[in-house]
């Protein structure tokens, strides 16, 4: 369980300020897939790293709060802030980064970069049993075990990949934050990977947080989607309704200009360029493309409201609709 | 603000190297016009005198103005740097060059030169020549062989550069705009080698002076002209330590120290800058 | 498999690289404007002895056959190469007469090797850790310190390095003796102590003058791989600072360094032999340094040629460290 | 002048990997016949994994690469051949590129429009500079930019969508007869690609031009192209009309990867097999795809499948069509037992 509410993060480089992450409000609930959805440069990537609580300069959380509840050792609920999420890393949150070539150190055995993760906090460390202990995960995942053995550049892309999944996940942790981790791949490979990740989550009962700007990865395996726009959420609920029943201008033209196989109704782009972060506009970020503005949403910008049974969307449509 | 302080920092180190290489300019070129007598010369002034208003670094036991003889000392080293830096980028570039871009036979055969000339000890040869030629190498010869020894680092660098380059993918909108190989080497590749090129020409001024005084420190080089490297050879035949002649045995090694430090912060500073400059322009 | 591809392409070079050096030798006197004979007539006259024309025309006859200048081009290079590269033997010394030179190059080139091997690995390792902690902690003020003594310390030549250190240690403050003496038997422990204590200022004049371009290459590949992929994902992971340091950059950016020190062997000794002349070590720079002195033609190729092929054969050794280090290399 | 803009005739290219004395060879094209005929423009998508050489083949049509073996005509003249095949000025009047990142088309040291001038005048379209910025502003505005828009600026003053608009206006300046584009809106986001994407085919229209779409994409592929080849390991699997191929695919490979696609609307079925050998399936001589092929018999592991030709326009390298059996290279589509 993650809880954010108004949080705002925002790169502080001597050019400018980049308000990547401008007010969101967000609870990642126990046991479901939530999917962030967005396109390049609406601040998904740099929303996971708040969440990881991986915060580095230039990056600085400037307002809002972000509360973990971790389960210790004996089932207690630990209530755990900013700077002390980052002390139980690959127990309790783990992360699957996306460039599967760049991310593994191509010089050492990929088994010693298992026993990197775990060593040192948590007094495992005769190196016998957790080869044991890893070697037993990885036949769970139907990898082969020699993978402890080789180097990054003896494995193909997926399997690569797979390698990631198990890296974060054989810890068993609480939370699993996965950023883009199939874009890199052919089709045919992400399919078995994002099933992987499905059936891990399914097995170990915990959540999954998965960023992907492909639509089409959320609609297949997320409970539930958040669509992000210039650093705000404009709409978050469960995966069926979103898709079924999108109450947000810019998830519907995003819907709408996917082409599907097998139906060759003309479709259209979004016409305009996303707002600068730097300076973003006043009012809804979305004003300047959306074929629905009124002069309300240039002056003040709409909130998350309930449209449906815990189906939020941030646009006034919503609310004449709704009065 | 790392970033910023960064950027000043280069620009204070391009600063600093480029303000002493004029010092050192002026030092070797402009003065030596006003030298009241042909410094090279011996018992052209009366030996060993301290330093004083008329010789400001005193006189050495051979009968010259310690001062005027180092200022010709940094003319002749810096003739030699900048000759030996010009024609050794020159040919490093071109090599470099036809290498990256030909590929194929071409580049192995090349590599290959290259790898050999690197690995080959120049010093040695050097000797060789020098003492073949019994003190009668002229300043020529030994940049010559010098050139021949410094082609193969620029070459190396610029090959590399070039065949990074012909991956890329403006290299083939270049093509299909018509333009030929030689438009392209021109236009599109060079543009990235010219600044690399200008901070190893300044490098490699460096190391031609540095091989130069070495081979004359132990007598091999042009030991009639006077270079720094030679200035230290007459001073320590002249027993210039033993003698405590600080001012004759000081004065060549002060030189070359600020002279080599001030083109190494002159060849890095420009590298980073220029670095810096492409990064900002296409961040 | 592709271990052999990197041994059989760097064996090719290791041998053209010994024999291209060589042609070199074996062309460089035959094509200069003074040949060796007539420099060394020149000697023997100007040292008082006269001689009829017909003695003259005896010994420069007697020197061209000492000399191997006999017969046509081809011939001469065969027997040139294969004395110098298959037998080793470069004829006998003048200036040392009647000794072989190969033996006299045996001599010294132990001496050499124990100069050279120590002070270039110990600028080596002090160099790369030093540059390794001023990349990976860039902001700390050490690493600035460090940094400037490193642009202080690298433009500096050998020989300046050297004059300085004779100057600072046997003049101002004598701890160092003038001229390079050793005691006892060799091997004995009196003999070793005393061989040590005479080759600290020769060593040291090398170590300072490689080790601050180790430094600074060190720096520029630790900042650069501190940013790579699988050094932030090693954070993430909670990995501790120090184990990053080692296992994460230092593993990486060892590699470079040491196909950057197999090239620069060549450079490093060129110091060597300078260092070895301006302190009198008894090594093959100073034994070359004589050969000039006394024109002694033999002794100057043979010790030309052995320095071409230490450095080659020093520069093989490096080189096939390397895929010790690279698994890429090893693994298919 | 033959009636077919362009032929790929058995075309083979294989890239030698490793030194000298131990490299291997990699296969990238294996025996590749494709043809695009002329009557009117179309755009025919040639869609694969990464590895099956779909770029390799873009790459031999741009006169990147050689092939191995094998030709490429166009116009029925042969590409490579300059003495009796096609001028190569001539090739570049009649073939454009268009490439995969926008900010990599560009140089970052020169002013875009450099490129533009450039096309204009070396390929003889405008003989001086007026008449070309007239040629230029044409192009421009065709993708929907204007002159001024792009005076004097470098690419990184773009957004990608507006290079990538930029790349293909230069393309079009010599009004080419064939536009090769490799993965051209990969780098887009989805909601723009789209604009670029309907942009494709308004200028096929309007320029006549016809246009090679590379892609790992099926649903653009689908959405654009009359014509759609499936490219697998480097063989040529599957040939034929865009809404044929991808809504009654023959070939086992095009299922899997329709099954694969993450599409909105439909679920995802569970049971694919993908093992991750790479190399042995290169040298694998029969049918390369029979390591994975839910239907594969014996005949396909040791005899190369013939391509077989459905209903005569389709095309399928295996045997499953013709019920498995050797030596039979046509039928009707109805016939074919249902799979």
């Amino acid at each position: 369980m993650l809880k954010l509410r108004d949080v705002k993060a925002y790169y502080q480089t001597p050019k400018a300020v980049i308000q990547a992450v401008d007010g969101v409000t967000l609870d990642v609930f126990e046991n479901e897939i939530l999917g962030i959805a967005g396109e390049s440069g609406c601040g998904k990537s740099t929303l996971l790293k708040v969440l990881y609580d991986s915060v580095q300069p230039p990056l600085k959380i400037v307002s809002g709060e972000l509360t973990a509840e971790m389960k210790d050792e004996n089932g207690q609920t630990v209530l755990l802030g900013p700077g002390e999420i980052r002390n139980h890393w690959w127990r309790f949150i783990s992360y699957i980064p996306q460039g599967s070539m760049s991310v593994l150190n191509p010089v050492i055995k990929i088994e010693t970069q298992f026993f990197d993760a775990i060593s040192k906090k948590h007094n495992l460390n005769n190196k016998k049993e957790m080869h044991e202990r890893i070697a037993a995960y990885l036949k769970e995942l139907d990898l082969p075990v020699e993978v402890l053995n080789s180097y990054a550049h003896q494995l193909s892309g997926g399997m690569r990949q797979r390698v990631l999944v198990a890296l974060g996940t054989f810890l068993h942790p609480q939370i699993v934050l996965a950023d883009e981790p199939t874009t890199a791949l052919d089709v045919v490979i992400q399919k078995s990977i994002l099933l992987m990740l499905m059936e891990v989550q399914q097995r170990m009962k915990n959540s999954l947080v998965i960023v992907s700007h492909d639509m089409g990865v959320h609609y297949q395996i997320t409970n539930r989607i958040a669509i992000m726009y210039a650093g705000k959420i404009v709409e978050v609920g469960p995966t069926e309704q979103v898709f079924n029943n999108p109450k947000h201008p810019y998830t519907q033209m995003l819907i709408q200009s996917l082409p599907h196989v097998g139906d060759r109704g003309e479709r259209k782009g979004i016409s305009g360029r996303p707002p600068s972060l730097i300076d973003p506009p006043k009012g809804c970020r979305y004003a300047a493309r959306c074929p629905f503005v009124m002069d309300r949403c240039r002056e003040t910008s709409p909130e998350l409201i309930e449209v449906e049974p815990n189906h939020f969307a941030a646009c006034y449509l919503n609310e004449m609709k709704g009065a | 603000m790392q970033k910023m302080r960064n950027i000043l920092r280069l620009n204070r180190r391009l600063q600093v190297g480029s303000i002493l290489i004029l010092i050192f300019l002026i030092f070797g070129l402009v003065l030596p016009r006003f030298s009241p007598y042909n410094a090279i010369d011996w018992n052209v002034v009366p030996r060993n005198l301290p330093a004083s208003k008329v010789h400001i670094f005193g006189t050495t036991s051979l009968g010259q103005d310690t001062f005027w003889l180092l200022t010709f000392a940094i003319q002749n080293s810096l003739f030699i740097g900048v000759i030996v830096a010009f024609f050794s980028t020159a040919i490093g570039v071109l090599a470099g060059l036809t290498a990256g871009y030909a590929g194929g036979v071409v580049d192995r055969v090349l590599s290959l030169l290259m790898d050999v000339f690197i690995s080959v000890p120049s010093l040695p040869i050097l000797i060789l020549v020098a003492s073949l030629l019994q003190g009668k190498t002229s300043l020529l010869t030994i940049g010559i062989a010098l050139i021949v020894f410094n082609w193969p680092w620029p070459a190396r660098q610029v090959r590399a550069i070039a065949l990074s380059m012909r991956e890329r993918e403006f290299i083939n909108t270049a093509r299909f705009s018509g333009k030929g190989t030689l438009g392209i080497v021109v236009y599109e590749i060079f543009p990235y080698i010219f600044n690399w090129s200008v901070a190893n020409f300044v490098n490699t001024v460096l190391v031609a002076i540095s091989t130069e005084s070495a081979l004359a420190v132990i007598g091999l080089s042009s030991v009639q002209q006077a270079t720094l490297g030679t200035m230290i050879y007459w001073a320590l035949q002249y027993q210039g330590i033993l003698g405590k002649k600080w001012y004759w045995i000081g004065s060549p090694v002060v030189a070359i120290v600020i002279l080599f430090i001030a083109l190494f912060l002159a060849s890095t500073g420009f590298a980073e800058y220029s670095a810096e400059k492409r990064g900002r322009q296409s961040a | 498999m592709r271990f052999a591809r990197f041994l059989v392409s760097r064996l090719i070079t290791y041998f053209l690289v010994i024999l291209i050096g060589m042609t070199i030798v074996f062309f460089v006197p035959r094509f200069l404007p003074s040949d060796p004979i007539s420099a060394a007539l020149g000697r023997i006259t100007s040292s008082g002895s006269t001689m009829t024309p017909a003695q003259v025309s005896a010994m420069r006859d007697t020197l061209e056959q000492l000399y191997g200048l006999q017969g046509t081009l081809p011939e001469q290079y065969f027997n040139f190469m294969s004395r110098a590269l298959l037998t080793g033997n470069f004829g006998q010394s003048l200036s040392f007469y009647p000794m072989p030179v190969n033996q006299l190059i045996a001599q010294s080139l132990p001496w050499t090797v124990f100069l050279l091997l120590t002070s270039t690995i110990i600028a080596w390792v002090v160099g790369n850790f030093i540059g390794l902690l001023t990349g990976y902690r860039s902001g700390k003020w050490y690493s600035k310190a460090l940094e400037g003594i490193a642009i202080f310390l690298y433009p500096i030549p050998y020989y300046i390095l050297a004059l300085v250190l004779i100057i600072l240690f046997v003049y101002i403050i004598p701890v160092f003796p003038i001229s390079f003496s050793v005691k006892g038997k060799p091997f004995s422990p009196e003999f070793i102590s005393s061989a040590i204590f005479n080759s600290i200022l020769p060593g040291l004049s090398i170590i300072i003058g490689a080790f601050g371009w180790w430094i600074l290459s060190m720096k520029a590949l630790s900042s650069g791989i501190a940013e790579e992929d699988y050094v932030n994902f090693a954070r993430m992971k909670g990995v501790g600072s120090g184990t990053i340091m080692r296992r994460y950059v230092l593993r990486n950016a060892i590699l470079p360094q040491i196909t950057l020190l197999a090239i620069s062997i060549g450079t490093i000794f060129n110091g060597a032999l300078i260092a070895e002349i301006l302190f009198g070590y008894p090594g093959l720079g100073t034994l070359t340094y004589t050969a000039v002195v006394q024109t002694d033609y033999n002794l100057l190729m043979g010790t030309i040629s052995i320095s071409i092929i230490a450095v080659a054969t020093a520069a093989l050794v490096v080189d096939l460290i390397y895929p010790l280090f690279d698994p890429r290399i090893q693994y298919r | 002048m033959s009636d077919l803009l362009l032929e790929v005739k058995d075309v083979t290219k294989s890239f030698r990997i490793g030194g000298l004395v131990f490299g291997t060879e990699l296969l990238a094209l294996d025996h590749v016949t494709l043809s695009l005929d002329k009557q009117k423009p179309s755009i025919m998508s040639i869609v694969g994994e990464s590895g099956s050489g779909k770029t390799t083949l873009a790459k031999l049509i741009l006169k990147l690469h050689e092939p191995t073996s094998g030709d490429i005509l166009l116009d029925g003249k042969s590409i490579y051949s300059a003495e009796h095949g096609l001028d190569h000025l001539d090739y570049l009047r009649a073939v454009q590129p268009i490439f995969q990142n926008p900010f990599e088309t560009f140089s970052a040291r020169k002013p875009v429009e450099t490129y533009l001038y450039d096309t204009a005048l070396k390929l003889k379209v405008a003989k001086n500079k007026n008449e070309a910025r007239d040629v230029i502003a044409a192009a421009l505005t065709s993708v929907g930019l204007d002159l001024n828009v792009a005076k004097g600026k470098y690419a990184h003053q773009f957004s990608g969508g507006e290079l990538q608009r930029i790349s293909i206006a230069r393309g079009l300046i010599p009004r080419p007869k064939l536009i090769v584009a490799d993965e051209p809106v990969s780098m887009i986001d989805a909601s723009l690609r789209m604009n670029i994407v309907n942009l494709f085919l308004q200028l096929k229209e309007m320029y006549k031009v016809s246009f090679i779409y590379i892609t790992h994409d099926l649903s653009t592929a689908y959405y654009m192209s009359d014509f759609i080849g499936v490219m697998y390991r480097g063989n040529l699997v599957e040939y034929g009309a865009s809404d044929e191929i991808l809504t009654n695919p023959q070939h086992p490979y095009t299922q899997l990867l329709l099954d694969s696609v993450p599409m909105v609307g439909k679920k995802w079925t569970r049971d694919i097999k993908a093992p991750d050998v790479e190399l042995k399936e290169y040298q694998a001589t029969a049918c390369k795809f029979a390591g994975r092929c839910p239907f594969v018999r014996d005949i396909c592991r040791e005899t190369k499948p013939p391509m077989v030709t459905i209903d005569g326009i389709r095309q399928a390298l295996c045997y499953k069509p013709v019920d498995y059996e050797p030596g039979r290279t046509t039928v009707k589509s109805e016939t074919i037992a249902a799979s």
